[in-house]
């Protein structure tokens, strides 16, 4: 499994049936291949429904995930305007929001909309999703292409949302953040403490619990 | 909510119930008010209620016999004429009215159902409703600013369901019932048919199902 | 005619082709029966529709008006939610708003939802229809049932809104606001400018174009 | 509004057209985009625009054909990444960008249409976002006062109108449309399919006709 694969096999376990989730661009989505046996969840589009799934045959017209990409549905899917999309967005009722970073930092900070005077693509809906949901995961890999650190002190760049992520997870380990601090709780298989430690600025705890990851099965579905 | 249908009997509703609980009702003049869940709130022998919405309709219909059984500790509503019980206990002392405009109530529910602060109206100003709140001026114009609205408990009603709890309501019964579905800590929908998830047309779903804890069958009891 | 007819067949001319209306209970209601030939109107009902029409026939179920009780629909009707209706209503979509007065006075302002110790009804959606329809047309009886006056000099009662009435119809006399200021425009068949004056406590100006009012007609279609 | 039927030509629909005006377009990812009257706004040489809407599209689809062409001097959206020629003249100094959150602009929209002074968001709270507004803090969570915005002109695509002007979204396509319907001096409906009154159920109309000035058949160029 590459990394991008087994980040997104480590979200899904996080996933509870039932849960309501809204998936980022890019990593988020290859999430639900990932889902354990019996775990449905239900997949917020924030361009305004409740239901997405994955493009089964021909396109359907207006049927259009976030990235504008045509798309499914499954039973039970409700339509609705960008006023209630994110009204549930910022009301709490997104249970999990799952979207990539470029920097996060050990108080929960999160900056993943802009470089200034690099690229300025705005925030699109991520400022209100990392507001508004319940738990917040950041799926990124653990350090820049030059092997810079993205787990920081501080973040650099301009924030998405100051103190709202929840977990971090990452191809080397899984971070929480638990009563304000950030945790070490499990590392990924084959990848040592120290390993971690080189590539992550920020300060953390390890948990007195950390595990390996647990990554059942090993293909997607 | 992974759960294949959310149908619940009155007896696990009732484990809902306490007393001093805040339940927001749907309804105008009982037309979208969930006349059994009422009911059933009333022989479970509940009280010390705040109950928030339209108005306490008549002294023997809708919401207005939690009123007439002196069930009632508070109201929040923008009309208690039509049932002369609220305005008796009222000047009596018996029972605590808050009256706010009927436009100013929407967006205050739907402000505590989408994780506003609050709105900026000009409602009120000039008026004895301006009392006690914060005032804003931008370009001349004076704004109250008005403050979220939650509660324990939603009662809605709506015609039909489907399984996963997506809800139509018919006609005027619509009111304030889609309004108070995000800002309650549990949402119960009366409805006169549960029909299966993906028998109603996605585009007429005007509250999603994940929004809704619980349905009741109407007349069931 | 009696008054309260005459007062609705001359609000009914002032009514353009197209115009959205709000009318409260009571004496506002009759309106319709004198709109002139090939003038339409839409009629609001902030219950949540617009297209409200006379009952025909057997009541639908859940159709019913801002005052609980049955009612039709015309062609082309649109149901929707509170809070749709108050950002009709307050975002200035309705053009014209009758509704009754308890005090009017020379500065535009209106008292017509509670006599403190006496009669707290509530404002409803009265306080949003003043304060946000573009034409606010108070339909009352010129004088108390004791002969007091009700166009005063300044409200004495709790306030609906601060200058937001443009027009009073009594059966005695039109008003317009004018720049601010209170303009006597029309007098009743029959009434002398002397018996206005007796019986209006505010101070106005008599329009140089002051005339008699028009009703047409004088039976309701 | 009482005429017959509202629909328009691109011929009466241009009178509306002119230099340095404001628009407010529907869509996202170019779903839910007129793609007629855009092409019409290019044909007919207009420019100095100030664009509001989710996103710029691509350089040669829905809104982002009028960027790429140089007709606009500002961008109000959330998000501008799919279009690098709005970044391009954005970097360039050449077109004014103001990136809201999405959840925020639908607000923001929406208080422009509904009457509101603006709303109290947490979203933004801590990040660049909050510079220059006005922030009020309640029960120790910090807010944004957020001010509404209107335009000139709102462009909507519907699927289906009846004749009085109510329209009828299909699925993603809804998103910002029916926002934009309350917020603009001058309302359009582009849509593919045109019934009488009537023949729209009334529990399915998503924009009541009133708020809907003139109706343009798709592809009737």
């Amino acid at each position: 499994m590459d990394a991008k694969n087994l980040i997104a096999c480590r979200v899904a376990q996080e996933l509870k049936d039932g849960d309501v989730v809204n998936l980022g661009i890019g990593l988020p989505t290859l999430i639900p291949d990932y889902l354990p046996e019996g775990i449905r969840i239900t997949l917020q589009s924030e361009n305004g429904f409740l239901g997405l799934g994955p493009l089964v045959g021909d396109p359907l017209p207006d049927l259009v995930n976030a990235g504008g990409k045509p798309c499914g549905m499954v039973p039970g899917t409700a339509f609705f305007d960008s006023a209630l999309s994110f009204a549930i967005i910022r009301g709490g009722h997104v249970d999990v929001t799952v979207l990539g970073g470029l920097e996060v930092d050990q108080l929960g900070n999160l900056a993943n909309w802009m470089v200034p005077g690099k690229m300025v693509p705005g925030m699109g809906g991520a400022m209100d999703l990392v507001t508004g949901a319940r738990n917040v995961i950041v799926a990124m890999e653990h350090a820049t292409k030059s092997g810079g650190a993205k787990i920081l002190y501080r973040c650099s760049l301009p924030l998405t949302a100051a103190g709202k992520v929840t977990s971090i997870v990452t191809e080397l380990a899984f971070f929480r953040f638990i009563d304000g601090q950030l945790v070490l709780t499990e590392t990924a298989p084959g990848i040592t403490l120290e390993e971690i430690r080189a590539k992550t600025e920020a300060e953390f705890i390890v948990s007195t619990q950390c595990c390996e990851m647990k990554l059942p099965g090993s293909t997607p579905k | 909510m992974g759960t294949p249908c959310k149908r619940v009997s009155y007896e696990q509703l009732r484990l809902r119930f306490h007393d001093g609980m805040s339940i927001l009702f749907g309804g105008f003049m009982g037309c979208g008010t969930p006349d059994g869940i009422v009911r059933d709130l009333l022989d479970s022998g509940v009280r010390d209620l705040t109950i928030i919405g339209n108005d306490t309709a008549c002294a023997d219909t809708g919401i207005g016999i939690l009123v007439a059984k002196r069930r009632v500790r508070k109201v929040i509503a923008s009309h208690i004429g039509t049932n002369p019980e609220t305005g008796r206990q009222m000047i009596a002392g018996e029972l605590e009215v808050e009256l706010v405009p009927q436009g100013t109530l929407a967006e205050r529910i739907r402000c505590g159902g989408a994780g506003l602060g609050g709105v900026l109206t000009p409602t009120g100003v000039g008026t004895i409703v301006e009392e006690g709140k914060t005032k804003l001026s931008f370009d001349g114009v004076e704004y109250l600013v008005e403050r979220p609205l939650r509660a324990d408990l939603a009662i809605l009603k709506a015609h039909r369901a489907d399984d996963k709890g997506n809800l139509v309501y018919r006609r005027a019964a619509r009111n304030f019932n889609p309004l108070m579905a995000l800002a309650a800590d549990f949402v119960v929908a009366e409805v006169d048919e549960i029909v299966c998830a993906g028998e109603i047309d996605p585009e007429l779903v005007m509250t999603p199902g994940i929004l809704v804890n619980a349905l009741i069958l109407s007349g069931e009891k």
